[in-house]
């Protein structure tokens, strides 16, 4: 993504000192959070701890063993399901899997193995988080290995999505997608899985407008990646969704299948999912040590706040929840160049001089996170059934992006309205961005905006409507602001919400080996 | 070509058939894929059938578009059209036929069933702001609104409905891959009648891919689509729960 | 089409004396050729004269009366036409209609008709040359009473075409377009008939990818779009052709039905249809003097060079076909608000950066003519069966056109590389050209081209060698250029190509009052 | 749906027979207009039919997009295709090929007939640039091209062909409206016949809408369509000669 960044943002004369003063209130909304944070923990969040030493697989009924082990935990949660586990395992001398297997079929109760030596507790339970973290730095580096070999595409990335619900065609089409030119293959979940409690198993071939989240479906997924990746000679990256209630456990299984990128953002479950707020902010932070650790690029959902509120009037919004989403972030540990911040070309296609506005929303989001591999979410709500009229809003979507320099442009369809992507569609938008990106290319470079002119002007006025928000938030705490619906106009009561019954308040010493190692590996959360 | 009365495709003269399509095919391109395509095309009744373009999408498919004259034609007197029975109402008329012929607020409880999260849809009907200018019907004073939201399980919205005593039920549908949104809307209807209170509520679904004669096919009362403002569907509750009220008070009578 | 003019052409920093220079070679390639076109008639300009008198019909065989009587005057042609009318006018008292009848029938042969009085003859040409220049002056009024209720529509004007082959099926169509937003309604010839020496009479119902000119179908098309004008608010414009053997009949008939737009070029029926260069340049003249009386907006052809030759090696040829047409037209009387320059966006959509080079010839020409609408003609040659991409291509020409700030853009048509248009390709080609004008208004006021960059000189390149090529034309005159195919590669020879015959030197006392009449609107032809 | 045996359609999965058309219906836009649409696609034998597009032109039409499952299906065993028989040499294998086994120039006679002025094509084929980097004919030593360029009538060309003792006749048709295109090549295939000349001369037709399938059923050797490159010819019309060189051999000595 390392290209001579485009000119038209740099033009943009923004106040720098309302961008500093915007970046210090987001640093410290994200710090009253992460208080809260560092005092809980989550079902979810041991699930993962879980999943980190290594117990994978369902029992009899089905039930995942992560959520079967908790569950046995019930109130001892707060100690840590490491706690438990390697205290089992030490009393036992069992491997972690093997205590696993032996709670599924109830020879072992968690809450009554004698408690081993604490310190011998910690030692195994730090062993093992040693092993894990091993584990994840090893496909990071079998990922660095390959792009250095296979070399990363000019930006913006061509992302496309596959949605069968059968992860075998969506092998097919993925393939298929990359030899036409894609970058970026996201597998786009069935619906309603984000409001699943544990994560499906195995390898899944019935979804309902995308195919479920497992770690199974990951590494086939991978597998024919790789293969196709030799092929073209390009890396192509694979994308799922850390996100719902099982946040931090997908990402783990992206970390362990080695994905490259996850959609995860600190308040999209709350908007768009009815998640409890204080679950999710929980959820993501653990989610995002482990996508900083892993080298995953996380990409943020401001996009969806434009198909509920208007692209037009809320554009700030999207920068303001862009300088939260970057502040928790690095918090987390990720690394600018790791932070897909999401934004969208939402505008109603029937304003005159609606593409000034587009581009001075999308230089305007460049330049203020020009560290950031920006992700440009295409035109979706206005589509109609006219695919001639659809493919001509992607036209000038991939327009904007390449003009402003975007980072991972996530490619529109002509049948938007319709159904998920035909094998065909996919053809037809790869075309469309091929098209007007190589005929485009150089153009942000040639073009300048005149000073003082209107996209200039409205991209000031988005920041300054930003600055002010960012300012209320931080004053009212961002618990408040959900509560008040600053954000996609929805309201979201903090102890409201699915999920709220996993949030538990972290003992004394409550033991997290997993987290404690993330944490060693930087970021001041 | 065979000629057949009635109206056929156009694209510069009367009765040329002119269509287009386009279609992939599992099949690699080449000259065959093409050939296959022409076959199709000739299948479906398109005369002089030309492959235009075709395209190989990366080795096991073939994208291709078409154009060929379609022999077939329809008598236009022969189309019926399913519609709503409801003559279409403006807010002040809703509002005063609910008071005069009913003379009470008129329950509606809505929600997007299964996992479906797409509520834009029947907020657009229901929330205050509406859809185009036109108001939602919580805005409307003769009617008390219940929108459940999003994702709502059927058994909620059955129960839900049954507590407020609702006179209409509204069900969104958008999502319909693998056809999970009829799966989702006749379950409802068949709940509805198992627990005995499908005819005591004016049932109602609507989503971009509804139509009217769909929905009563699945055993609703009327079924809206893309373009659908409140007062359509405010009119044609009040005048349905005024058309039940006349039969029942004739069965009396009688 | 009076708006703010577009920035960016104005952004080109060209060299001003190499602009004067090019239009000073240009006005003496032009001098040379009208010198030799004043010493001749064809018997295309005589059969105008006839049909300025008011001569029209056909005879029992179907000849045009026009061609009958011009046939008739054989050697005498130098003579003038209307010299042989007149005095067989003065001799017999009847009106020239009644004349052409009785030659028709063979009751009159005008060589024999005994010679009148030379005053009297004259006399009554000038009072015919009178009436007919008021008749055609009544028409051009009649169209600026209309615009002046109507209004004009924003530029560029959207221009599409008819071509059914059928007038009424052409007027169904029209309406049509007209409704959904064309201003501009051009209906395509029958293929071939540029080559008939003679125009077709009536209205006709059968043509070959295109409808023939004829006088009645001009009227029908006329009466249609008057309605239409009425309807939609905004005065709907007819365009045919001035061009082929017959090109000053075909002004003359665009003249008395009111057309407004007329395909004229100096060199076109050269070039694409082998017409004696000597036929087409002497043709031509008179034509523009009928257009440039008439209120005619002339649309010269130098899109069609990027036909047959590379739009970005040939880019400049096009530039210097310009200045010359351009010299014509102004000799001819035409102002500059008449003379519609022609240019097209046809370089290959596989050129990376294609689109700077699109954007600097647009502005280049709208650069050099700010005078002129200048006319844009659509991607048509790289145009193949996907329909999708097409659009596309047009989408990004309608994006120029804005930009650019054109003043008649031709739409392009998904189909372009299949059939002419359908009525529902006209729709989509509308559609497209509204969205992208639409959402973009503006931007060639808010982007600006960075001094020394690619588009300036890229554009700054195509002028020099415009004017290089002038100055060697002019050096080597327009015959011998054309002898040796500078313009669209091709060569064609001064006394080579068809309708050569009908070139004839004109006698001393030559006798054209019409062409006296119009040559006194001014102009220095 | 019905399960036919072949390949169908493919969409996002194996056999749902997605197609997507586009048309045009004479009547103005409304519920009749989609559902004469849906009755349409019904015809072509495409199920679940689809409007999800349309839109009036003006009063008197209607614009239609509409999505539907193909019911048809092709067996790709069955599919036949008609090629040019001749495989396909480069400039220098043709060249000798030509020298080796005819031992003489072939003269081959190129036109745009009829009224069609659309040289590019055949320029491709025959001109010395060629097409994309394929070199024309004129190149070819072994060749002797005679281009009459564009609108010449049948007459000329045949006259022509006979006078330059032509081996091959090469006809470009760009223009189809009206099937203008087929009238002029079967014109021009009687007129030789008529004269006597058609076996003596390779007769050979392109453009963008010839298919050699076409061109045999005009009665001409081969036909070319869009992608044409010269060598794919010049191959054609020397293995055409030999071939016939053979015969006529065999035909003396048997
Ligand atoms: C906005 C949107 C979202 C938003 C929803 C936000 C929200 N709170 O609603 C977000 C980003 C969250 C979203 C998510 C997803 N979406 Co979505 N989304 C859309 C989008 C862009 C617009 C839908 C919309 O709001 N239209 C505007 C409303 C006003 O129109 P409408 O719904 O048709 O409603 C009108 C009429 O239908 C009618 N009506 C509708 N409901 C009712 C009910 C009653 C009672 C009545 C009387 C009338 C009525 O009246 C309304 C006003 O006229 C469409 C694509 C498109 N352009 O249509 C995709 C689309 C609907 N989404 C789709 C999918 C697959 C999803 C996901 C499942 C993807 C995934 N696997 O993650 C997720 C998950 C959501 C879930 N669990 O259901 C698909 C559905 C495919 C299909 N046919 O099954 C679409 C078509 C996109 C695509 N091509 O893939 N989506
Ligand atoms: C360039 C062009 C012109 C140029 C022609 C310049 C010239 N000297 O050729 C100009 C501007 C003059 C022109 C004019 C007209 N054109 Co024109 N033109 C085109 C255009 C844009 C490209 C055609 C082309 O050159 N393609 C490139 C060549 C290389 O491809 P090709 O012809 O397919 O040739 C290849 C193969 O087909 C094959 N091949 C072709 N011929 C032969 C012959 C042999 C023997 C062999 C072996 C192979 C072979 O090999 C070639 C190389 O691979 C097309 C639209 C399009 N994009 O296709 C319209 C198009 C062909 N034109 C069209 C029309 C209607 C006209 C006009 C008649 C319009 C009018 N009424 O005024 C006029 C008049 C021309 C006339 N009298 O015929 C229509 C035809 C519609 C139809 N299907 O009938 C088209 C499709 C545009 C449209 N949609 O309306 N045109
Ligand atoms: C951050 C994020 N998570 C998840 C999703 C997908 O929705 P769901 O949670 O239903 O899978 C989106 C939608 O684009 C998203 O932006
Ligand atoms: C000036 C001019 N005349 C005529 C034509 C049309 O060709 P034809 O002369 O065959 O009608 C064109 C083609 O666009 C043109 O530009």
């Amino acid at each position: 993504m390392n290209e001579r960044p485009a000119a038209i943002p740099a033009d943009l004369e923004l106040d720098g000192r309302l961008v500093d003063q915007a970046r210090e209130d987001a640093r410290a909304i994200a710090r009253e959070v992460l208080d809260h944070v560092r005092e809980h923990t989550t079902t979810s969040m041991e699930r993962t701890a879980l999943r980190l030493a290594g117990i994978d697989g369902v029992d009899a009924e089905g039930t995942p063993l992560p959520n079967l082990l908790v569950e046995q935990m019930g109130a001892g949660l707060g100690y840590g399901a490491a706690y438990w586990l390697f205290n089992a395992v030490a009393a036992t001398g069992l491997d972690p899997m093997a205590v696993a297997g032996a709670v599924a079929e109830g020879r072992i109760d968690l809450a009554r193995v004698p408690s081993a030596p604490p310190g011998r507790v910690r030692e195994l339970g730090r062993a093992a988080a040693r092993a894990a973290v091993a584990a994840v730095d090893a496909r990071r580096q079998e990922r660095d290995a390959l792009v250095g070999r296979l070399g990363n595409p000019p930006s913006p990335w061509l992302y496309v999505i596959v949605a069968t619900g059968n992860i075998y065609e969506d092998v097919v089409q993925a393939r298929s997608a990359a030899r036409m030119g894609a970058d970026v293959i996201a597998v786009i979940r069935s619906t309603g899985q984000s409001l699943l409690d544990y994560v499906p198993y195995g390898p899944t071939v019935e979804g309902y407008a995308g195919t479920y989240a497992t770690q199974a479906n990951f590494r086939v997924m991978r597998e024919a990646l790789d293969g196709v990746s030799q092929e073209v000679g390009r890396y192509i990256r694979q994308v799922n969704y850390a996100s719902g209630l099982c946040m931090p456990e997908i990402a783990t299984m992206g970390a362990i299948e080695r994905l490259d990128m996850m959609l995860n953002d600190a308040m999209y479950g709350i908007l768009f999912r009815d998640i409890n707020p204080r679950r999710t902010l929980i959820d993501q932070y653990l989610s995002r040590r482990i996508s900083a650790r892993a080298g995953h690029i996380i990409n943020t959902g401001e996009d969806n706040y434009l198909t509920t509120d208007d692209a037009y009037e809320a554009a700030h919004t999207v920068i303001a929840s862009q300088f939260i989403n970057e502040q928790f972030a690095l918090s987390a540990g990720l690394k600018p160049e790791q932070i897909g911040l999401g934004h969208a070309f939402q505008m109603d296609p029937e304003m005159t001089g609606g593409l000034l506005a587009e581009i001075a929303q999308a230089a305007l989001v460049r330049a203020l996170f020009p560290g950031c591999p920006i992700k440009f979410m295409p035109p979706t709500k206005y589509k109609t059934g006219n695919i001639f009229r659809a493919h001509l809003q992607d036209a000038l979507f991939n327009l904007v992006g390449v003009m402003t320099g975007q980072g991972i442009q996530l490619l529109g369809m002509p049948t938007e309205a319709l159904h998920t992507p035909f094998v065909g569609d996919r053809y037809l938008a790869l075309e469309n961005a091929r098209y007007v990106m190589n005929n485009a290319r150089g153009l942000g470079q040639e073009l300048a905006l005149r000073p003082g002119g209107r996209i200039g002007r409205r991209a000031g006025e988005v920041l300054e409507r930003a600055a002010g928000l960012l300012g209320e938030i931080r004053y009212l705490g961002l618990w408040e602001a959900l509560e008040q619906g600053f954000f996609a106009g929805v309201r979201r009561d903090r102890e409201g919400g699915k999920g709220r019954e996993g949030v538990v308040l972290r003992e004394a010493d409550y033991f997290n080996p997993f987290l404690e190692a993330l944490e060693g590996g930087g970021g001041d959360g | 070509m065979v000629e057949v009365e009635g109206v056929r495709p156009y694209g510069d003269r009367r009765d040329d058939g002119a269509v287009q399509v386009s279609f992939t095919l599992p099949v690699p391109d080449g000259e065959r894929a093409r050939e296959a395509a022409r076959m199709l095309m000739r299948q479906m009744g398109l005369e002089e059938p030309q492959v235009v373009f075709a395209r190989d999408l990366g080795g096991d498919f073939t994208f291709v578009v078409g154009y060929g004259r379609c022999r077939h034609a329809v008598d236009l007197a022969a189309v019926r059209v399913a519609r709503v029975n409801a003559e279409v109402m403006d807010f002040k008329a809703v509002n005063r036929f609910a008071r005069e012929r009913l003379g009470r607020k008129v329950v509606v409880v809505g929600a997007c069933t299964g996992s479906d999260a797409h509520t834009l849809g029947l907020d657009a009907i229901l929330s205050m702001k509406g859809f185009a200018g036109d108001y939602g019907l919580e805005r409307y004073p003769e009617f008390r609104v219940v929108n459940l939201g999003s994702q709502v399980p059927n058994e909620t919205l059955a129960g839900r409905a049954v507590e407020e005593g609702a006179d209409a039920i509204l069900v969104s549908q958008v999502v319909t891959m693998r056809d999970v949104h009829l799966t989702n809307l006749s379950r409802l209807a068949e709940m509805l009648e198992a627990e005995g209170v499908r005819d005591r509520v004016v049932l109602v679904c609507g989503g971009p891919r509804i139509t009217h004669e769909l929905a009563v096919e699945l055993g609703y009362d009327a079924g809206f689509g893309p373009g659908t403002g409140a007062s359509m569907v405010a009119s044609f509750i009040v005048q349905e729960l005024d058309r039940r009220r006349q039969v029942r008070r004739a069965g009396q009578e009688g």
